[in-house]
């Protein structure tokens, strides 16, 4: 569908743990399909130093209910005053806006990993890529228990796997240290990525090195989300692309990684 | 009914509402948002003769009010504008404006000939003040001499009409924009951005790949008015004015300073139909003001 | 305990953190909120040899992430500075700073040589950069010639420390910089505001009596923190930061784009306390860096 | 007292009719002595567009309760969104401000005069005066009753009059058209108004005819409210004189009016 600056009911903000917050979205208008990795870009009202929109990786969607849910993890100023938005007040935001990921073939066994905030994409992914949950294994990373979100609405799409950096969840380390990654990547063809670009790059060094298909959402600095400053740069090997137009999701093969 | 048409030299607009260079793509890109043909016409993004990767990332900082961006011209080339982008916009029912850009007055010459033989492309705008190239761009802005020199090179094979931008990191914009007018500029455009700079404290690096870049936005609104209203005083040819629109009445602002038409740029980055709500706000404060003609507005300071 | 000492050509200052000139009276205005003592340094309002009632109201109109300001210079003179202001102040464990204004060469040096008498004033500003005053001021300070002219001038009536407060309004502020270097200043101090404009819409009035005014605060911080690093790579002489200044990471800010010390102005009138702050944010950032010398952040910028 | 940079709490914020609100504001520190015309200055928190502090009246103090009262008519952006504060929230002034009105001598039969929200210093001008409520008359103007605020907290300090300007509440017209103005004038011996410059400017002239004592608040657009900037200031006979620490309270005879 067309890019629209809609204006959003905020039915739910809901937080999850310290930092993360799940935003409801209600649309006055017919939601458009969307995929995981596609995003909306938030104006943050009534801030006194923010001035450009702020994106966000799309959760969730209910067609039926015209409801976008968002994952908001505070980082700074702008994420901190979206999750002090009340339930009843309006949300500016442009929809729908990036190339999702691509959608697993039938045969496929996918990972999944996500850290931080990526988690979203990746979730959203679990849900809707219509394999069977044994073909979906979800691989989570945080820093402590205390960072990870409650993913039981999800866990029925796939096997959860889970890291903390401090070991208080899943195993001890990074989400490269967990053995499905290490050990049992061979059970997967294709995976998704979505996360601290570091967390990608070892990711997707190994996807290349062992010549698995992998695609990662690239993390940005944006000014606009639609295309036209040209400031979202990533330097692939076919040149300078837009991440918010070209992007967020590349093919790791395309990357200068 | 009010009337919102102006003229720019010879050419007609529907109105006085353009998008700015550089934050508007070649149209296309707002059209999901807004009915292009609403607008007086569309700057589209600089042009080189050559395809320009343009500067590493990052390019773009957020500041007070404002941001810097470093995108250092990135485009792909005169051919790829010619052969694959003007068949796809030249019928737009609004008028289509290249930003033109060299590093060398050749390029300057050589890319403004191709542009002449477009039917549907009636005025160029010569950016002589990108801030964010190595080589030209705003180093031809910034001196009277250079300004006239590449005016004057570009005048020679460009009958139609002829824009100049100009930059406003100068002593004295009034005396640039009087030397390009007398180089048969047709009209000037300001401004272009400012110099600016961003540093992350904690990592003791610049924020920009280039250091420096170019700032845009609210932020710089009182400059460019100020400058509008210099250079409206100093010159005939009409005066596009641009830094900082946000709205209508920052659009009034730069007409009633003297601007004939306004370019609206970084706003259309916070919410693309920014230039269409302008273009209603404007009607409705003229007949709020019972104001039959925009053109009764341009210049109509009081002071 | 972190050293926030720093020095301007053989002055020692406590800290790097001044108020600036026209934001703070003569600092008893603001010692109701703040310790005097604790500051740097204090910039006295602008002073010129003779009283002056500044311009007509209105003087002021707010902007986005800023304020445009056209009091030009208002202040009773130099007698009234010397024998009123001067035995009131002059004993606060801070260095007060005069600064200094004229409409000729003659004006700034007879000053000047007033000032010079003064035990307790260790340091002038030289303000050729007003941009609110229809005689001197700014138009000494866009042209290397001028701006030469007149600190040469005033360098041979003043043997203490010198500095000199440079225009935005100007095409090359490094060459400006390296010109009052040549003719012995000691310091340079940057930036005085950028002139703007505002206009109201409705009444198709300029909002200030001046038409024109001074341009400060938040929105002109990027292109402050770009011309105090351009003239730190210009210059040898300290470099004294301003410009937008609302806390401590943006006096850090400027200090790592080379300023040995920076001025808080407009931030005052939102808060009074805010210098105090930054005073506290700069040992706050340099014990959490593990800094033990202010001095190591100066021009500590990696590119 | 000191000036003082004060974080209050926003202990209530009452809609009194379209436009103007009472807002109760209490200070973590004892209040200072406070007098009618001086005035505290408020940082607008979190809106886009607002730089500078703005200046509100104090239309009543509380000592014991530590409570300063302000009255905020809508006129822009800054008392907009300062309308919209919830209870709980802190607002953060500068107070005390400004040089208040001279307190009347025991023998004074005083005329208070307010128009639009300049009504708050002279409610509370009445209130502290100290006279006896049959020498104290206090005219308010609006322009309609949907303007006028309830004023029966200080019904019992004076004889209070209304006009509005389309006859809904009192005289028709304007505070000069007033009876107690036009042909009582004599009663007083001494005029205290704040309102519009215009309505000022009509009764100052008047008391400079009669040989009135007559002391006005001003209007005006400040940047810093404490005495610095200079922004602020009125051509007095004297000179340019700085609204927010010589004023805002004028005599008028001291004013080029
Ligand atoms: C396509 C895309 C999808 C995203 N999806 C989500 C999501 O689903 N949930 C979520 O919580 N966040 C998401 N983000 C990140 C989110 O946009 C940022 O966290 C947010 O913009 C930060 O704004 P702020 O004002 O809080 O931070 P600021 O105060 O602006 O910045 C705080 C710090 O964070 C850094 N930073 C800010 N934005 C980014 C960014 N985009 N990438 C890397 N570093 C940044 C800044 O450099 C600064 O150091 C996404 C970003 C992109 C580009
Ligand atoms: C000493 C003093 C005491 C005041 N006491 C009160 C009070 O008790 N209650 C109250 O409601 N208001 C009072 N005001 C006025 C109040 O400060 C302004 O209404 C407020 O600053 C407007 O801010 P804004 O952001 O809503 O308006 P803006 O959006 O900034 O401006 C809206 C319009 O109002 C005009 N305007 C703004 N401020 C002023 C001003 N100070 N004087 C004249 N015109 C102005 C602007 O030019 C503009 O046209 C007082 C002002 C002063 C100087
Ligand atoms: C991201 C970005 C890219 C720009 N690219 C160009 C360009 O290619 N050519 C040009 O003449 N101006 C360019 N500009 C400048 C704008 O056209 C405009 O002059 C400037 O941004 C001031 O207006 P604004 O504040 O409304 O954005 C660019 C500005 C931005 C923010
Ligand atoms: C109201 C006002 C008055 C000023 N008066 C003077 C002055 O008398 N002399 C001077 O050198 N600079 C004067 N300045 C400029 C400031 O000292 C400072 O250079 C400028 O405001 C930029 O810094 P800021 O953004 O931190 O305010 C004045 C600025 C303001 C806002
Ligand atoms: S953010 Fe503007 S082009 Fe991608
Ligand atoms: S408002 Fe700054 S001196 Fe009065």
């Amino acid at each position: 569908m067309r890019k629209t600056v809609i204006d959003f009911l905020l039915l739910d903000n809901k937080q999850l743990n310290k930092d993360n917050f799940l935003l409801k979205l209600r649309s006055p208008i017919p939601v458009p399909e969307l995929f995981p990795g596609q995003f909306i870009n938030v104006l943050i009202k009534d801030a006194s130093e923010i001035f450009l929109r702020r994106p966000f990786s799309i959760l969730d969607v209910d067609f039926n209910k015209q409801i976008i849910s968002i994952l908001v993890k505070i980082l700074g100023r702008g994420s901190k005053k979206l999750t002090e938005a009340k339930e009843g007040e309006t949300i500016n935001a442009i929809v729908p806006l990036g190339k999702s990921f691509s959608l697993p073939e039938k045969s496929d066994r996918i990972l999944l990993i996500g850290g931080g905030s990526g988690v979203a994409p990746m979730l959203f992914l679990s849900k809707i890529c219509g394999l069977a949950p044994s073909n979906v294994s979800v691989l989570i990373g945080a820093r402590s228990i205390s960072d990870h979100i409650d993913i039981s609405a999800y866990q029925a799409y796939g096997q959860f796997h889970f890291t903390t950096e401090d070991g208080t969840l899943g195993e001890k380390g990074f989400v490269t240290n967990h053995p499905v990654f290490t050990e049992k990547l061979e059970n997967y063809n294709k995976i998704y990525t979505c996360g601290p670009n570091q967390m990608m790059k070892a990711i997707g060094k190994v996807a290349i090195e062992k010549g698995i298909f992998c695609e990662v959402s690239l993390e940005n600095m944006m000014a606009c989300g639609f295309g036209v400053c040209l400031c979202c740069v990533e330097d692939t090997k076919t040149g300078h692309k837009c991440v918010c137009t070209d992007g967020p999701v590349f093919n790791v093969n395309d990357l200068k990684w | 009914m009010v009337n919102l048409g102006i003229k720019i030299h010879e050419l007609d607009f529907k109105n006085p509402v353009l998008t700015a260079s550089g934050t508007c793509g070649f149209g296309e890109e707002i059209a999901d948002f807004i009915d292009l043909s609403l607008l007086g016409g569309i700057v589209v993004k600089g042009t080189t003769l050559k395809h320009r990767e343009g500067n590493t990332y990052p390019r773009m900082a957020e500041t007070p009010s404002g941001m810097l961006n470093a995108v250092g011209l990135q485009n792909k080339g005169a051919d790829n504008f010619i052969f694959n982008i003007y068949p796809r916009i030249k019928d737009l029912d609004t008028h289509i404006i290249v930003n033109v850009n060299g590093s060398t007055i050749e390029d300057y010459v050589a890319l403004t000939e191709r542009l002449n033989e477009l039917d549907k492309i009636p005025a160029i705008e010569l950016n002589i003040s990108c801030p964010n190239v190595k080589e030209g761009g705003m180093a031809f802005g910034i001196s009277c001499r250079s300004a006239e020199a590449v005016v004057k090179a570009v005048r020679k094979v460009y009958d139609k009409t002829l824009i100049v931008k100009l930059s406003p990191n100068v002593t004295n914009i009034a005396e640039i924009a009087k030397a390009v007018e007398g180089q048969g500029a047709d009209s000037v455009s300001l401004i272009n951005t400012l110099l600016g700079m961003a540093v992350n404290a904690e990592t003791r690096k610049p924020v920009l790949s280039t250091i420096t870049g170019g700032l845009s936005g609210p932020a710089i609104k009182p400059i460019a008015l100020r400058m509008v209203w210099q250079v409206y005083n100093a010159v005939k040819i009409p005066v596009i004015g641009m830094g900082g629109i946000m709205n209508a009445t920052d659009a009034l602002e730069f007409m009633i300073s003297g601007a004939s038409a306004i370019q609206v740029g970084t706003a259309i980055f916070i919410d693309p139909t920014i230039p269409v709500q302008i273009i209603d706000g404007i009607s409705a404060y003229m007949e709020r003001h019972k104001i039959q003609s925009v053109n009764d507005l341009i210049g109509s300071l009081q002071c």
